[in-house]
């Protein structure tokens, strides 16, 4: 049979995909110890130069903790809306439930950049629009319904008779909440809050159109590439990179060390 | 009785919050923003009008009609392209590889994610220049230098960067979740390999699919920085209008023309390809 | 406002940044730029004027610190000042051509004229600069300019070649020619290319049309709009081989990085960009900024912009290009800040060879723009 | 007689237009075993679930201990229910989850899980009571279920088919577990299933409902011997119902013509009018079976066509005129002596007593 050479066409076409998908990621992390201030072939000495560069600048500090705040806030707003209306949408039939659901889902379809040129507008007519907290309003809107799937994707792993169970045994509603639903959801919750946060943290359309003078790290990134181009961008990029990922990493370990203890 | 008709605070408490919010913060700015297409720009500064006089000079210009087709063409195909070059990696991921590689392969697929759009686009600029790391490769066997930058092409590398790996993991995803044994039966029936990709593998990940499809289009219809990075604004498209719009002179209601004519289209192409995906098949009512 | 705790902590980066960067970090140039100020100064401008290599020196003796909000387009810096509360910004680095819109507008403090070295003026044109007065007020003051020309490659164009307009239609730059992404200087470009000399922005409508003609020939030629980033990028790596709306203020920066890049004057004439220095109007911080202002109209100010990081522009005041030439002699003479030499920008408007940019006469800017994008889209 | 602990009276609970438990009315008394059987869908589990305060009837009233409980909270009853899919809860530990009751009640730390301990000992799982409920086996998890409720110490237990999900054989060790547990307590179980062999097992009364009625109330024998009508005779199962004319009423009982030969049986209380059409069932245990013809006063010739083996019974299935079919129950001992073939032609017989006439439905 061919499968023996498929199967080797099928391995070697999926390593191209992944070529291409973490060709840039890689090179990113090359350029950003490159000596050369733009990057061609061949490559020039090793340097930490831009990393020197990026720790040195207190504008990038200030974006890093701009970012921080920005997206621990969003993260902690959105998970709080997800979370709402997964549990709506999970727990209750009510007239209008489709409007409702399409109120937190909508956003994603419509492209950034309207958004962000919505955004601007009504919250510099609200007079809401300049501030670190603009970003926040908007990235609360546009993070909320990943973190209604992921919650909603957990609600529907639950046994629907586990909060009547808790009722049954002499929880009120409220009770039920804080001892069965919140616990039972606690790992989508995190998930929520790290998949919000990343996406905050790396949105820079929205953010550039309603910061005013706050810079957050994307729009810091953004504005080096439409400016003074230099390698800082993926010294930046890698740094940012290596933050989320171990954000993300330390979440998953803290779930599986949690399992193996309740599981010994 | 009486019970039904009291006030369910509790479920109130988990309904309202987040509808206040939506409607201050998403549709008011979205209606908002239909009001702003109607008013007037003078001396730099915006003023309460309604007129119509936006929408008539936008839709009436040749280049904006031009970007709407571009766009629209460029993103379709770059979608094509994302789910066809997808499709053979997510059907050897899903039917071919382990439980394991799967959960690997679709865990690296996220970590794109995690890394800033504009830095890839960036690194996609560097490896794709004239003197850059590919044609410095492909020179070393006697190839090119090529163009690839400040082309179609550039435009479209920079949308893959952002769709490809969504596609591949919705595609794997939805084909891990089809029941093996309905392929085992066609093949058992005598379907052919390829037959049984189109004839169960498609009809089963419809939904998945076109799910997928969409948010391909989606992503790339609205973003600007591949285009313009990557495309050198050959050819803007309509996130590039409406940035060089906003940026000429306050035309913010011009903005919101073409930014209206965009979300009108996305809304049309999603709910027909969301009735296509839900679209029962013949014969099941 | 930052409060103390937030301090202590910054510094307590600094240090650990200093620990980890050891040596490295001590001879980073922008080690010492303040960490902990207390006076924020909103600043609007083009890229790099908020730059520490701009800025950096003033911050720290004046316990202030920059924060800037860069624009790309005097229609774009219009929009940004309508947008934002009166009193964002402190100070707006503007085109001279838009200074009598921002005056209009009523955006701007007036200026104190007896504040500033106008005796030391290097052409008498900058003491009486177009739109920055208003009869005897002064509302701008001049900081630097620049000259926009044909910028090329020099492997694949001659001086010759590029010392006309018509050098962007070479056959073989095809796809090879970028623009600056703003219509104003390309369109004048054409403009002096259709021989409107001096009277570049000032086009009857058949005038306006040929224009029109002459920048759509140009089209197949075109490989790509860029911002500045994209501009610095495509020259430097070969991507692009001539660039239409720029001038020395690009091929400066990438010629000291040994780029085979270089601008001229054509024989059509060329344009000047002018940058020049407003208060905002409302701004609590005007004595700052006039201090500032000062600053950089000193020698050494105007040496710095000569040198700025992110692009260079000449000196205005004699003091200045005269510092310049004590102290970097070889900046001074890639410029050719020197008196005598040949394309000395001074001489170069002495022989009425450079048109000050403005804005169009007899059509609206809108009409300009429209065209630009209409031309995008060819 | 003592007042019932639970009453139900003309309840009634309809989901939009369809009404899953119309007019009913029932008593539950102190300390019975009570089993509510039907088949899916006919309100058993709904009526259960309004007993726990999980439905608010519409119409009708539900008392218990005297007591209006139709709009009281489910968190403020005391109805502690096991759940079909037993509720557990994943995220914690056999003992969190038993003591997870008390601790909405406000009991403190200790006592808690002193109590807790105390029920998982008694259950026979107390060293599993720190593990992770998940990594339990279903019987296991059963038992953690049971403590959970009992832990409260309810006047009385619900029960939604708990044992539904266990292998058979664990089923009756669970059976002898819960009909014990009952005997000690003294409380009053209602459990629904829709297994006839569980309800008969353990219940003191048993109750068929079908399409939100109650079909009959009974005691599992009664309900057994004398179907109070053709849906609970069929649902009972291993019944032969016959249907036909009644001829004439007198002292030896109801003769009754059937296509399948003329018959009689026991007289019902509601009078009958001869030609009347009726059905009378008779239990596929109490058939006799002969090769030749009997001498008895009920008989019908039938031929074989199957067996089925359950342990030592045999159920063997014979086709009578006009195809109907009859069902004898006998030990396979017996069958054995008879040495039959399918096919071979039969005599079927029984008492005048066993034969009961179906009231109607």
């Amino acid at each position: 049979m061919q499968g023996r050479g498929l199967n080797i066409a099928l391995t070697l076409y999926v390593g191209l995909v992944f070529v291409f998908i973490f060709s840039p990621i890689v090179f990113s992390l090359i350029f950003s110890f490159n000596s050369q201030r733009f990057p061609t072939i061949p490559l020039g000495g090793f340097s930490t130069e831009w990393y020197v560069k990026i720790l040195n600048d207190p504008d990038v500090w200030q974006a890093v903790r701009n970012s921080v705040i920005v997206s621990s806030s969003t993260a902690a707003i959105a998970t709080v809306l997800g979370f709402c209306t997964a549990y709506s949408d999970f727990r209750y039939n009510f007239r209008f439930k489709g409007p409702y659901l399409a109120l937190i889902l909508l956003p994603p379809t419509i492209p950034l950049i309207i958004m962000a040129l919505a955004m601007l507008a009504w919250l510099s007519r609200l007079g809401l629009s300049g501030q670190l907290w603009s970003i926040i309003l908007a990235h609360s809107v546009l993070t909320a319904p990943f973190a209604m799937a992921i919650i909603r994707l957990r609600l529907h792993q639950m046994d629907p008779d586990l909060e009547a169970a808790a009722w049954n045994l002499g929880g009120s509603e409220w009770q039920a909440m804080r001892h069965v639903i919140v616990p039972f959801c606690a790992p989508a919750i995190v998930s929520s809050l790290c998949l919000t946060a990343a996406v905050s943290f790396d949105e820079f359309a929205v953010a550039w159109f309603v910061s005013g003078l706050n810079k957050t790290v994307p729009i810091v990134i953004l504005e080096i590439v439409q400016g003074n181009i230099d390698p800082q961008v993926n010294a930046i990029g890698t740094f940012v990179f290596l933050t989320s990922m171990t954000l993300v990493i330390l979440a998953q370990l803290i779930f599986i060390s949690r399992q193996i203890k309740s599981h010994s | 009785m009486s019970a039904r008709r009291k006030i369910d605070f509790y479920a109130l408490t988990w309904r309202l919050p987040i509808i206040v919010w939506q409607l201050v913060f998403f549709v008011g700015p979205v209606l908002f923003m239909v009001a702003l297409s109607f008013f007037l720009v003078k001396n730099y500064r915006m003023t309460e009008a309604f007129e119509f006089v936006n929408w008539q000079r936008m839709l009436t210009r040749g280049f904006f009609w031009d970007s709407y087709w571009y766009t629209l063409f460029i993103a379709s195909l770059s979608g094509t392209i994302a789910m066809s070059v997808a499709f053979p990696a997510a059907w050897a991921l899903a039917f071919r590889a382990s439980d394991t590689l799967r959960r690997w392969a679709v865990f690296l697929l996220i970590i794109p994610f995690f890394t800033s759009y504009l830095v890839r686009t960036f690194s996609w600029y560097v490896i794709l220049a004239e003197s850059g790391v590919l044609n410095a490769m492909l020179g070393y066997i006697g190839l090119g230098p090529f163009r690839m930058l400040n082309s179609h092409f550039g435009t479209v590398v920079g949308y893959l960067t952002l769709t490809l790996p969504l596609a591949v993991i919705l595609q794997t995803v939805t084909m891990a979740n089809i029941d093996k044994t309905l392929i085992e039966a066609a093949r058992n029936l005598g379907c052919k390999p390829l037959a049984t990709i189109w004839r169960v593998v498609l009809p089963l990940s419809k939904t998945g699919f076109i799910v997928a499809a969409l948010f391909c289009f989606i992503l790339a219809f609205g973003d600007f920085v591949a285009p313009f990075y990557l495309g050198g604004s050959q050819e803007p498209t309509l996130p590039i209008l409406i940035l060089d719009t906003t940026k000429s002179g306050q035309q913010w209601p011009r903005a919101a023309v073409v930014a209206i004519m965009m979300m009108l289209t996305l809304f049309t192409v999603a709910f027909t390809a969301i009735a296509l995906a839900y679209r029962k098949p013949k014969g099941v009512r | 406002m930052m409060k103390t705790g937030k301090k202590a902590k910054n510094q307590l980066l600094r240090r650990d940044v200093l620990r980890i960067g050891g040596g490295v970090a001590l001879s980073a140039p922008f080690v010492g730029r303040a960490w902990a100020q207390t006076t924020d100064i909103n600043m609007l401008a083009w890229y790099g004027h908020g730059e520490p290599d701009m800025v950096g020196a003033f911050e720290e003796a004046n316990n202030v610190k920059f924060v800037p909000k860069y624009y790309a387009g005097g229609d774009n810096m219009l929009a940004l000042i309508a947008q934002s509360p009166p009193g964002t910004y402190d100070i707006i680095l503007s085109d001279g051509e838009f200074v009598q819109q921002l005056n209009a507008a009523g955006y701007i403090e007036p200026l104190e004229a007896s504040d500033y070295p106008f005796d030391d003026m290097l052409h008498e044109d900058f003491t009486k600069f177009p739109g920055h007065w208003d009869g005897d007020t002064l509302y701008s003051m001049i900081l630097r300019g620049g000259h926009l020309g044909v910028s090329y490659n020099t492997t694949a164009m001659s001086a010759e070649e590029a010392s006309s307009y018509a050098g962007f239609w070479k056959p073989e730059l095809a796809g090879k020619v970028g623009h600056f992404d703003w219509h104003l200087p390309t369109l004048g470009m054409m403009s002096l290319k259709n021989g409107n000399g001096a009277g570049l922005w000032d086009l009857s409508d058949d005038q306006w049309s040929a224009v029109q003609e002459t920048t759509m020939s140009l089209r197949p030629q075109v490989g790509g709009f860029f911002d500045y980033g994209g501009t610095f990028n495509g020259l430097k790596n070969g991507e692009m081989l001539a660039m239409c709306g720029i001038g020395d203020w690009i091929t400066g920066v990438l010629e000291r990085d040994g780029a085979p890049v270089a601008s001229v004057i054509p024989k059509e004439g060329g344009i000047q960009f002018t940058e020049s220095y407003c208060i905002g109007k409302g701004s609590s911080k005007a004595d700052l900024v006039k201090s500032f202002i000062q600053y950089m109209m000193s020698p050494e100010g105007q040496v710095k912009s000569a040198q700025m990081l992110a692009y260079p522009g000449f000196c205005v005041t004699k003091a200045g290009r005269k510092l310049l030439q004590e102290v970097d002699p070889a900046e001074a003479k890639r410029s050719h800040q020197i008196e005598g030499m040949a394309n000395d920008p001074i001489a170069l408007i002495n022989e009425g060879r450079i048109h000050y940019r403005d804005i169009p006469q007899q059509q609206s800017l809108e009409d300009w723009n429209d065209f630009w994008s209409e031309y995008k889209n060819a | 007689m003592t007042e019932p602990l639970v009453t139900f009276r003309n309840v009634e609970k309809r989901f939009d237009d369809f009404v899953a438990v119309r007019d009913m009315t029932l008593d539950i008394h102190e300390g019975e075993f009570l089993a509510i059987m039907g088949s899916s869908g006919c309100g058993k589990t709904t009526t259960l679930r309004m007993l726990a305060g999980l439905e608010t009837p519409t119409g009708g009233e539900i008392h218990i201990a005297g007591r209006l409980m139709n709009d009281v909270k489910p968190h403020e009853r005391d109805t502690p229910l096991v759940w079909q899919s037993l509720a557990l809860f994943p995220f914690l530990t056999a003992r969190e989850n038993v003591e997870f009751g008390l601790k909405m009640r406000g009991v403190g730390k200790d006592e808690r899980k002193r109590r807790a301990l105390d029920w998982l000992e008694r259950m026979q799982i107390s060293e599993f009571a720190e593990r992770n409920v998940a990594t339990l086996s279903g019987g296991q998890k059963q038992r953690v279920a049971l403590a959970r409720s009992l832990v409260m110490e309810p006047r009385m237990l619900l029960l939604d088919e708990p044992l539904s999900a266990l292998d058979a054989n664990l089923v009756i060790r669970m059976q002898g577990v819960l009909t014990r547990l009952q005997k000690e307590l003294g409380i009053t179980f209602v459990y629904v299933t829709h297994s006839q062999s569980e309800a008969f097992a353990m219940a003191d009364r048993v109750v068929i409902m079908s399409q939100g009625d109650i079909a009959q109330i009974g005691a599992p024998k009664d309900i057994y011997r004398a179907p109070a009508n053709r849906f609970v005779a069929e649902f009972v199962g291993r019944n032969n119902i016959l249907s036909g004319k009644v001829q004439a009423v007198d002292g030896d009982g109801t003769h009754i013509l059937t296509p399948q030969g003329a018959f009689t049986a026991q007289t019902p209380q509601t009078a009958l009018s001869t030609g009347q059409s009726v059905s009378f069932t008779v239990s596929a245990d109490l058939v006799s079976l002969s090769t030749t013809e009997p001498d008895a006063v009920n008989k019908a010739q039938a031929t074989l066509i199957s067996e089925e083996f359950i342990g030592s019974v045999v159920t063997l299935f014979c086709e009578g005129v006009d195809d109907l079919e009859f069902k004898v129950q006998m030990q396979e001992r017996a069958l054995m002596a008879l040495d039959l073939e399918p096919g071979a032609p039969l005599w079927l017989s029984w008492e005048t007593q066993n034969a009961n006439i179906l009231g109607e439905r």
